[in-house]
């Protein structure tokens, strides 16, 4: 079986976690997508931790506002209903358990529920800017990430050699070969996703995975 | 934007467990919400922890009593939480005779206990009450040669908030001093009740002047005329 | 000499501290007078701990706002250019250091510069609403008080016996006899009030008293 | 109300001294002052730190660079404490070659410890950054169960707001998303100056909407159209 990159599937599927009226922040990159794939009847109210609750799609072209972008940068609109505050509030919101669930890309990230996406030693050094604050204080925290990195290795792993981004935070993992849990110190297969199989993910996967008595194959189209 | 259930005072009263902490907006009564008041006072519900910035006012001599002091003279509190209570003799009575457990906060305290609350934080750590009865049983730290009091987070269960106008998504702005701790106790709580002067629909509040957004909000009441 | 009560002696010396432009908060009572006797050319502004900056003279009879109240409950207006916030931001701008001076009347007060003037205990116990964070946050703590009680003790002590509002945290004592200073743990006299002397106040006052170089005799009218 | 002083973007960066610690609004470059920070590159003043969210854009390949990172390029910092600088390849090569200290602050710790200083707060306990590298050299506090950093406060010595509407007192409003930081660091610094788009006479500003009241600001300028 050839592996297949795809950001689309990682969205897709976690845009069916959510619940109507869920409060989310998706963070920069692969996340964002997931915003586009949110099932009909399920209305999700996005935060942007620059500063305001009901973040919508991209202006028209020619309407764009200087001051009003995302936490990347990109000019965005604002829902109505939205309301504008400072980065106190927003980080009150964020930290004080206010916001549902969080989705953010990983560099790593491991069956103790460990995330590392923020700093490479001596080779790339972002900053967390609010990702640590989202995995402490967001009820659900969802690791997107693609399962293999360009090398073919597996993004799940035993333990994090990357700096955490937090400790023992990260619900859920879905890649673009399943979904998993993590659970116990363990990855809890939940579901994996056509045409990949249960075997396929336990042999390219150097970490312990646990197949769930209720998991199953799942086609995300 | 999803709405928020707009319900009777009744029923959102019917929210709060006994023994359950209920913080109360206002100061001196001005920001307090006076139908989820008269509704709580109604129902009866007793054995609970007030956090308000006062308990309003209540005088032996005229028979005056107002807002949060009509629960207090019907004894629903077990414990009351307060920076002031110099405009309420049953308060004190109650306090002074061993009824009702009463803790005195420096104001500027409370309202930092309960934001860090709603923010997730652990707590602050305060210059105000050092070297006072305030300090009794705190931890003292001293950080660049200046002590502070470690002031815990103070959570609540539920919260009873006045508001000048709501949307029905529940972003909120307040009347004039009638603010005072109305938007910190909706951070802090897990159950925040709106009782609002006037509720409009969803778009029609400027997302500039909104002080408390829609994500701290769970159900809205309409005042009384 | 007989000693005559005057809280208008206290509040218009007071009101000469203050420089154009100070943001001040009026404790209730005594010190709320300060501010009828601010001298032609000096404006201040003051804050008022329920919530604005700004705070403006009572209503005309019949403009009464039941939102528009100060901290003991009065009815008041807000001045041109004033503005509303909540108490955190209220107290954040008390405790930040961001009020200039703040006057407040005290049960007791002693030449340590502590101050006691919210708690009696078994008697008395109003609270300390905002007091303990005025006298830690304001640059300036000025204690406002008439300089006997009914039974003719001064208020002006060694040490405090009340449980204190705050440590050391006095700069002016103002009576209505003298003005003092709060300086290495003596009240230092700046100014005897006409009739009074500097001998009667020492004789009368049971308290170290350090008598200032310039210490001047002064009418108050 | 009494008014502030209006000066010009050159005056107002006079009052930054060599090895000042200045505290610059905006998020990526959004809610940044551009006078103020054009006015500061053209002064040249030195060994400063910054405190900021980020260090706005610098592409080495397309050659753009933006807002505080002009001075970055200029090296007028000796110190920079931000929550990312992912977008400034100028700052990581600076970091990399350890040229500049570069302290990086989880964005919510930033926020809160900004504001403690300017609510004269010793600091806060917050979980965020429990178990990584933000812990070191950090009091741990653990308090029912769970543990904090001891985070303390951080002061500035001048700041440098971008706001969309002030009165000539100070009051201020700020524009959507270009909010962020802004009053935050006019709670923190000694001197706060403002470039505002517009400048009003007192009395225009509704008192309700106010975000950053004029006690907080020190002197005005007004931003080139």
């Amino acid at each position: 079986m050839e592996y297949v990159a795809s950001k689309e599937t990682i969205a897709k599927r976690i845009a069916r976690i959510f619940k109507d009226g869920d409060v989310v922040n998706l963070g920069i990159g692969l996340p964002t997508l997931v915003g586009n794939y949110v099932p009909e009847g399920v209305t999700i109210v996005l935060q942007s931790e620059n500063g305001f609750l009901g973040l919508g799609p991209a202006p028209a072209p020619g309407a764009e506002d200087p001051a009003l972008v995302n936490a990347g940068g990109g000019f965005v609109t604002i829902q109505p209903g939205g309301a504008f505050f400072d980065s106190a509030m927003s980080f009150a919101i964020i930290r004080g358990g206010h916001v549902d669930a969080t989705v953010l890309g990983v560099l790593e990230v491991d069956q103790q529920g460990n995330l590392a996406n923020y700093k490479i030693p001596g080779k790339l050094v972002p900053g967390m800017g609010g990702a640590m604050d989202l995995t402490v204080g967001a009820k659900l925290v969802v690791a997107a990430t693609e399962h293999f990195d360009k090398s073919g290795a597996s993004k799940l792993l035993r333990t994090c050699k990357l700096p955490l981004t937090a400790a023992n935070q990260v619900d859920f993992v879905c890649t673009d070969v399943g979904f998993f849990e993590v659970r116990n110190g363990t990855f809890v297969l939940k579901e994996y996703f056509k045409p990949y199989t249960v075997e396929y993910i336990l042999e390219k996967t150097d970490a312990d995975i646990v197949v769930d008595k209720d998991c199953r194959e799942v086609e995300i189209s | 934007m999803v709405a928020k259930p707009i319900v009777t005072a009744d029923e959102a009263v019917e929210l709060i467990r006994e023994g359950d902490t209920v913080m109360v907006g206002g100061f001196l009564g001005c920001g307090s919400p006076p139908g989820l008041i008269d509704a709580l006072e109604k129902r009866g519900t007793r054995n609970l922890t007030l956090v308000c910035n006062d308990t309003a006012f209540h005088n032996f001599k005229t028979g005056v009593c107002t807002h949060v002091a009509k629960l207090v003279a019907k004894k629903q509190f077990r414990k009351i939480v307060v920076s002031h209570i110099g405009t309420n003799q049953e308060t004190q009575r109650q306090m002074n005779e061993g009824e009702t457990e009463v803790v005195l906060v420096p104001q500027g305290t409370l309202a930092e206990r309960i934001r860090a609350a709603g923010a997730g934080l652990g707590g602050v750590l305060t210059p105000t009450g050092v070297g006072t009865e305030v300090q009794d049983g705190k931890q003292v730290v001293e950080l660049d040669g200046r002590k502070y009091l470690l002031e815990k987070a103070l959570p609540g269960d539920v919260a009873l908030l006045r508001a000048k106008k709501a949307d029905k998504a529940g972003n909120l702005i307040f009347d004039k001093a009638a603010r005072n701790f109305n938007p910190l106790i909706a951070m802090a709580c897990r159950t925040v009740i709106v009782e609002a002067d006037e509720i409009v629909e969803i778009g029609r509040l400027d997302p500039e002047i909104v002080v408390t957004p829609s994500v701290l909000v769970h159900y809205l009441v309409r005042a009384k005329k």
